[in-house]
């Protein structure tokens, strides 16, 4: 693979020259220490050394609101509302997002295939970078390192100075055509650490969740937890959702719209007549956990959970997925860990 | 509701802040009258009805008076909504229930206090069957328009039972408390698009609590950054403070 | 990396359009429960399972699934069994036949017939549960010569809950089927027996090991129907089992259905009992 | 002539919160002439005490849905007072343009809504849909747009969100000013022309009806004040803010819920024509054409022309929340954060005008920032003495008139107040005798 080097100042001129080919999505700061993806207006302003963004990549090809289909209530008819394709560059997106990503591909293609999805993933083009792992991150246990470029058509690798630029697909090597760059000598240098960890190898997670169903961290976890949904939200793998039709004032027709919901959310499972099938806060924990560690991966023998640690981040109770997941692995070795 | 709806709208103890809000409903005041006829409504008004297919009620119930009337809105009116957070909860007038009666008479007159009568400020939910609930202080317009269309549809109006971060989270919405504030934002009802949060305060319970809340970790939360107990269970009662009073020990 | 192919998006489908389907005949059972006869457009066939379900939906109300309760023997037309319990059925209480609703589906697995094919068949349907388990009580019916006896158990909470009362009396009277009805609380007119769904089981005549069974009923009454069933000496391989849980979309997309890592849209409803005995949130 | 006049208007109707006008007449001699006010009372003062100076402001503006935005403001200005925070230049500016959105869309509504009808001889805006859909229209438009300056700048008109202790939670982008700022000049600028035309046709029926009282509002040397500045009496001049309580002076009356006040004479009116009296100097040209137009003149004693005052005040609004825009922008907005770290705990006061005249905040915090006592004086209530006296001026002149004739005149005198009931009920709760 021929390796490129892009000084750091020049990132804004590699994002102009690729702005040039397709509309380019790039992390932008947002609020006061938060960063989220956003399209470049301003090549300046698109960031590549960032923790995570608030919501992964996931939020182009599944948005959070959605219209599936427009409907005239004098006629009784509908029309299914257009999902263009995306064909678009999304720059600087961290390998476990790209992992997600995969994910998704996965549900949304398998089964059902889903027009909505399916055609907005279309001619989408992703130019990955690597980044120093924060105190969430833990992609490392679930198999997915901060260097890996499996699925992008660019990557770039974080030097002290600048970038390694490696095109990785035919793609990758015609967006690069006509912007000079020097080539890059000397390997790539070492990661840095993860600060989190799972305590055992991946392999093994499934036999440590065959046994986890019934286990005391759910209901210690379930005191703590107040069932917000932030976990579900933000985790770049979730992809359950809910429907409701909308009306406009007039009252003459309307839009049935999709968003993101949670399996952590108590009227997820409810239905008429008061039921709500998974009643408590430790059985939907459970749940969300299985999901990640067990269910999907049982099928596809890879872990749904990408370690991106947002979840950790962003719950406001302090519940962490790795504490979890390592309290079960402590039963499972019968090891002493960490506290939830 | 073969004809146009007739729709009534009342006020009892609040701030009118709701009604105003359904005046500020610029673009979309004339189609709303398309729909229904107001037979009666004070603050816009002249004239009284005596019956009437829909009643919106603002306010909470605080006097002897206003109890008699939300019985004859209540007769006359085949729906009866309650509209905005004194109405559903309350409000912020029932903070005065957290403290002794006879503490707040005496704060506010001195040593006339026995003069006056006062209840502690309560829902209507408390006294009469309430059909839907318009939340919010002041009311949601979205929830508002929400509730009015599924009423002219004859159709159940639905309400949300997840978390304000839910639609926080939608809006990609940097959280609060990443900017070292608090929020209550994980245990109140959704359905104001996460209003306070998007524009960066802390979200104040104006919605009333989910259904079943974990306010013991609620309170865990709010404590873990930087609010004494005390502090914690009072900025929960805001606008619950009939709802936290009961499970706060 | 994950490993398989993604759909391109020429072979992927609009999942969530529904055809618009008339309304033919409304017929009110008991106070809450209508039955729904619906036609698609142009005379198209439904072409169901027993046990499948359609989303059924109103522009600006929403959309649920509804089991069909009409055997596929029966042309042209498809029949839905509603009870009016929320938002959607409650607007659907009020239609009228010619009025128009969208129709996705048939969807979910439905009965493997192929299982009950010459064997014996046990329907255990406590109250709503009767609407789906219809669709199979017909079709058995109707293809006579393919299964053994039908043996039917049905229990209601009163005898005014009672549906489809017309085909009940046609059941009692037919000789071929062995058909048992309890009501929890009977009115003064009631002369069958009383009480819960679970007592008349004892008393069956049964093949056990000839006999399949599938049990459709309110939540609580899946657990109750099984131990008796068990406590009978039925094998557990002869036992199926319908059952519901909330549903957006029904294709296996919106997470909802979910019972551990089963899709009821998809893997069921109706379940083959030994699958689905180690999943904890089933019963 | 009648003698004898009895009415009672239960629950006057088009004004904000519960009030009755009672006046009572026998054999010429006139018994009652007054405003009852029997909104149920709240006890604010009682529910601030213990509370953070966070949520101050918040329940405060809860007093009142009208004036929320008033009541917000001055309850941060005390607070800051108390807790001794800074605030910016940039967080002045924004206030005043708030102020400014709060005073347009109020006294909009008034105009319209609660007091045209009365010039049309209708009972409410509703029918004025089909009659004058030009003018309801427009009065929709300049209340939207009046309410957006609201939403831009405080993320919601009605109990604003983003107006905390030391600042702003948000500072609206420079392209919602500029698209305001467009939408000033092209739509609002020409609607108030077009409001100025259909008042002058109107003109006619408002009463002529004079009496002389105090005027109290504040006043600044270097605007039209609004923000803050002296308290100033028409009858004594000026006094710093500090010496409210003697500007205010209030007491109880048995016939209302509200406390009723007074300075050097029986009575003072505050408000639209207060604040006219005392600076219609500082107004800008625009405001001042409007004014010469609709008959409006310094030293106005009519109290039914408060409403006129409004609506000359509302070109004063729009003309300055221009500038303060152009001011804003030519500066370059500055993402800044509240200052919410306290240098003092103590006692602060603060007085803004609202749309009904002079509000007055004094809250003292404890050394955790906790509310002790609070106080606050609100415009209605300190117009509701003036309003009896001239209701007590106002029935035997016109006591030739038809019964009906004479409610509708004290209708409208009081409405012409634009009297907020709900507000000046936080403290008293009188039983009265109907
Ligand atoms: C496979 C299957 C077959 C069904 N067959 C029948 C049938 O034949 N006859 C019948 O009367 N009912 C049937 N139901 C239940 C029926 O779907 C619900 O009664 C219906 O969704 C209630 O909708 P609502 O809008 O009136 O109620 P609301 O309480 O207003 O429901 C709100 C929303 O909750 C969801 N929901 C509520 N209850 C259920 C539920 N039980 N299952 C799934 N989603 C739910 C729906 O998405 C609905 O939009 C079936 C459910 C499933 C899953
Ligand atoms: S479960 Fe948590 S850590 Fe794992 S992918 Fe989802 S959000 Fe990231
Ligand atoms: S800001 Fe508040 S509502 Fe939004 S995610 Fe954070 S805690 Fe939840
Ligand atoms: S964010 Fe909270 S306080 Fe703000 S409007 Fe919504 S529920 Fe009310």
């Amino acid at each position: 693979m021929v390796q490129l080097f892009l000084e750091s100042d020049r990132v804004a001129e590699l994002v102009a020259h690729l702005m040039k080919q397709k509309s380019v999505f790039a992390p932008h700061a947002k609020g006061r220490k938060s960063f989220a993806f956003e399209e470049v207006k301003d090549p300046s302003a698109a960031v590549l050394d960032y923790p995570r963004v608030m919501h992964s990549i996931r939020k182009f090809f599944f948005p959070p609101q959605e219209t599936l289909m427009t409907f005239d209530l004098k006629e009784n008819t509908c029309s299914v509302a257009e999902t263009p394709a995306a064909d678009a560059i999304f720059f600087g997106v961290h390998s476990y997002d790209l992992g997600a990503v995969h994910r998704l591909d996965y549900n949304f293609s398998e089964g059902n295939p889903e027009k909505n999805y399916i055609a907005r993933r279309q001619g989408a083009v992703f130019v990955g970078v690597s980044y120093k792992p924060d105190e969430f991150h833990f992609s490392g246990s679930v198999g997915i390192d901060p260097y890996d470029t499996a699925g992008f058509d660019i990557f770039l690798t974080k030097l002290l100075d600048g970038y390694i630029v490696e095109a990785l697909t035919p793609v990758g090597e015609g967006l690069l055509d006509g912007i000079e760059l020097p080539a890059h000598e000397a390997g790539k240098p070492a990661r840095g650490h993860f600060q989190q960890h799972i305590y055992l190898p991946q392999a093994k997670l499934g036999q440590v969740m065959d046994g986890s169903y019934q286990n005391e961290v759910w209901d210690d976890t379930a005191k703590k937890c107040v069932g917000c949904g932030t976990c579900n939200l933000v985790c770049p793998t979730c992809y359950c959702f809910t429907v409701e039709d909308e009306v406009n004032v007039q009252v003459t027709g309307g839009s049935r719209d999709r968003r993101w919901d949670g399996c952590m959310l108590r009227d997820f499972s409810a239905v008429a007549g008061g039921e709500v099938f998974r009643e408590t806060l430790a059985e939907r924990q459970r749940h969300r956990v299985f999901r990640k560690f067990k269910y999907i991966s049982d099928e596809t023998g890879q872990p749904w959970c990408v370690g991106c640690g947002r979840c950790t981040a962003c719950c406001t109770a302090g519940i962490s997925i790795v504490n979890i997941i390592n309290r079960l692995v402590g039963d499972y070795e019968k090891v002493a860990v960490t506290p939830i | 509701m073969a004809d146009k709806p007739r729709v009534a709208i009342f006020d009892f103890t609040g701030c009118e802040g709701c009604e105003l809000n359904q005046l500020n409903f610029e673009d979309q005041l004339l189609d709303i009258l398309a729909h229904v006829d107001i037979v009666e409504w004070r603050e816009a008004m002249d004239g009284h009805a005596d019956e009437y297919d829909i009643a919106f009620v603002e306010g909470s119930l605080s006097t002897p008076d206003c109890i008699q009337r939300i019985h004859e809105v209540r007769r006359k009116a085949k729906v009866l909504v309650a509209l905005g957070a004194c109405a559903v909860q309350g409000g912020v007038n029932a903070v005065k229930n957290t403290h002794p009666i006879d503490e707040v008479r005496e704060e506010v007159y001195g040593q006339d206090k026995y003069l006056f009568p006062t209840l502690p400020a309560l829902p209507l939910s408390s006294v009469v069957k309430v059909d839907y609930n318009v939340r919010g202080c002041p009311m949601t317009q979205i929830e508002f328009l929400k509730v009015f269309t599924s009423l002219v549809m004859g159709k159940e109006p639905v309400e949300p039972e997840h978390s304000v971060c839910v639609e926080c989270k939608l809006k990609e919405n940097e959280c609060v408390f990443e900017r070292g504030m608090i929020c209550l934002g994980p245990v109140i009802r959704a359905g104001c698009d996460a209003q306070c949060p998007s524009v960066g305060q802390y979200c104040t319970g104006c919605r009333g609590l989910v259904p079943e809340p974990n306010l013991e970790g609620m309170e865990e939360i709010l404590v873990s950054h930087g609010l004494s107990v005390d502090e914690a269970w009072k900025r929960l009662e805001l606008y619950n403070a009939n709802e936290v009073e009961g499970v706060r020990s | 990396m994950i490993n398989f192919e993604m759909v391109s998006p020429d072979n992927a489908k609009d999942l969530y359009l529904p055809v618009m389907a008339e309304i033919i005949k409304v017929e009110q059972m008991t106070e809450l429960e209508t039955l729904y006869t619906v036609a698609l457009p142009d005379g198209a066939e439904l072409g169901h399972k027993p046990g499948q379900f359609v989303e059924l939906s109103i522009f600006g109300v929403g959309e649920a699934p509804f089991s069909i309760s009409s055997s596929p023997t029966m042309p042209g037309v498809f029949e839905l069994g509603v009870r009016k319990v929320g938002m959607l059925t409650e607007v659907l209480s009020r239609m009228q036949p010619g009025q128009k609703v969208g129709i996705r589906g048939p969807f979910g697995n439905g009965i493997d017939l192929e299982n009950f094919k010459g064997k014996d068949v046990l329907i255990v349907a406590g109250g709503i549960g009767l609407v789906p388990m219809r669709s199979m009580i017909n079709y058995v019916i109707d293809n006579q010569q393919d299964f053994g006896k039908l043996h039917i158990v049905y229990g209601a909470r009163t005898d005014s809950e009672l549906l489809f009362e017309d085909e009940l009396e046609r059941w009692t009277a037919d000789a071929g089927i062995d058909y048992r009805v309890t009501v929890d609380q009977g009115s003064s007119e009631w002369t069958g027996p009383t009480g819960v769904i679970t007592t008349l089981i004892p008393g069956l005549e049964l093949d056990l090991a000839n006999t399949v069974c599938c049990i459709c009923g309110p939540p609580v009454m899946y657990r109750f129907a099984l131990m008796a069933l068990k406590s009978k000496g039925l094998p557990e391989r002869n036992i199926y089992m319908s059952l519901e849980r909330r549903m957006k979309c029904g294709v296996g997309k919106c997470g909802h259905c979910q019972i551990n890592s089963s899709y009821v849209c998809h893997d069921g409803p109706v379940y083959h009992y030994p699958e689905i005995k180690s999943l904890q949130e089933a019963l | 002539m009648s003698t004898n006049l009895d009415i009672n208007v239960k629950h006057l109707t088009r004004v904000e919160g519960h009030g009755n006008i009672v006046v009572n007449m026998k054999e010429g001699v006139l018994e009652k002439a007054q405003l009852e006010i029997v909104e149920a009372p709240r006890y604010f003062e009682a529910m601030l005490k213990g509370r953070s100076f966070h949520e101050a402001a918040i329940i405060t503006s809860r007093i009142c849905g009208i004036c929320s935005l008033g009541h917000q403001i001055t309850s941060l200005k005390t607070t800051e007072q108390a807790l001794g925070l800074e605030v910016s230049e940039q967080t002045v500016l924004l206030r005043k343009l708030l102020i400014h959105g709060a005073n347009l869309q109020s006294n909009i509504l008034h105009a319209y809504f609660l007091a045209a009808p009365d010039f049309l001889n209708v009972g409410s805006v509703f029918p004025l849909v089909g009659t004058h859909p030009e003018v309801v229209l427009r009065a929709l438009r300049m209340k939207r747009l009046a309410n957006d300056i609201g939403d831009v700048v405080s993320g919601r008109a009605v109990h604003p969100i983003t107006p905390v202790p030391g600042g702003f939670t948000r500072i609206p982008t420079a392209a919602e000013l500029l698209e305001l700022k467009r939408r000033l000049v092209e739509d609002m600028v020409p609607d108030f022309a077009a409001t100025v035309e259909t008042l002058k046709t109107l003109a006619g029926a408002i009463p002529a009806f004079e009496r002389d009282t105090e005027y109290i509002s504040l006043r600044s040397d270097d605007e039209y004040a609004m923000y803050d500045g002296d308290i100033c009496s028409t009858d004594t001049g000026r006094v710093p803010d500090s010496e409210y309580l003697r500007m205010s002076n209030e007491f109880i009356v048995p016939h209302s819920t509200s406390k009723h006040c007074k300075v050097n004479r029986s009575s003072y009116m505050v408000g639209a024509l207060a604040r006219w009296n005392n600076n219609h100097d500082k107004l800008c040209d625009l405001a001042k054409g409007a004014a010469e137009e609709l008959g409006l003149k310094p030293g106005c004693t009519n109290p039914y022309m408060n409403t006129i005052a409004q609506v000359v005040e509302c070109a004063h609004c729009v003309v300055d929340s221009l500038a303060i825009i152009d001011k804003l922008l030519g500066d370059g907005l500055k993402d800044e954060q509240p200052n919410q770290e306290p240098t003092r705990y103590g006692t602060g006061i603060g007085c803004t005008e609202v749309p009904r005249g002079i509000l007055y905040h004094e809250y003292e915090y404890d050394r955790q920032g906790r509310m002790v006592k609070a106080n606050c004086i609100i415009p209605t209530g300190q117009n509701l003495e003036n309003i009896d006296d001239d209701m007590k001026k106002l029935v035997p002149e016109i006591i030739d008139k038809s019964k009906e004739e004479i409610t509708l005149h004290l209708e409208m005198l009081v409405r012409a107040y634009d009297p907020c009931i709900s507000c000046s009920v936080h403290m008293l709760d009188v039983d009265f005798i109907e």
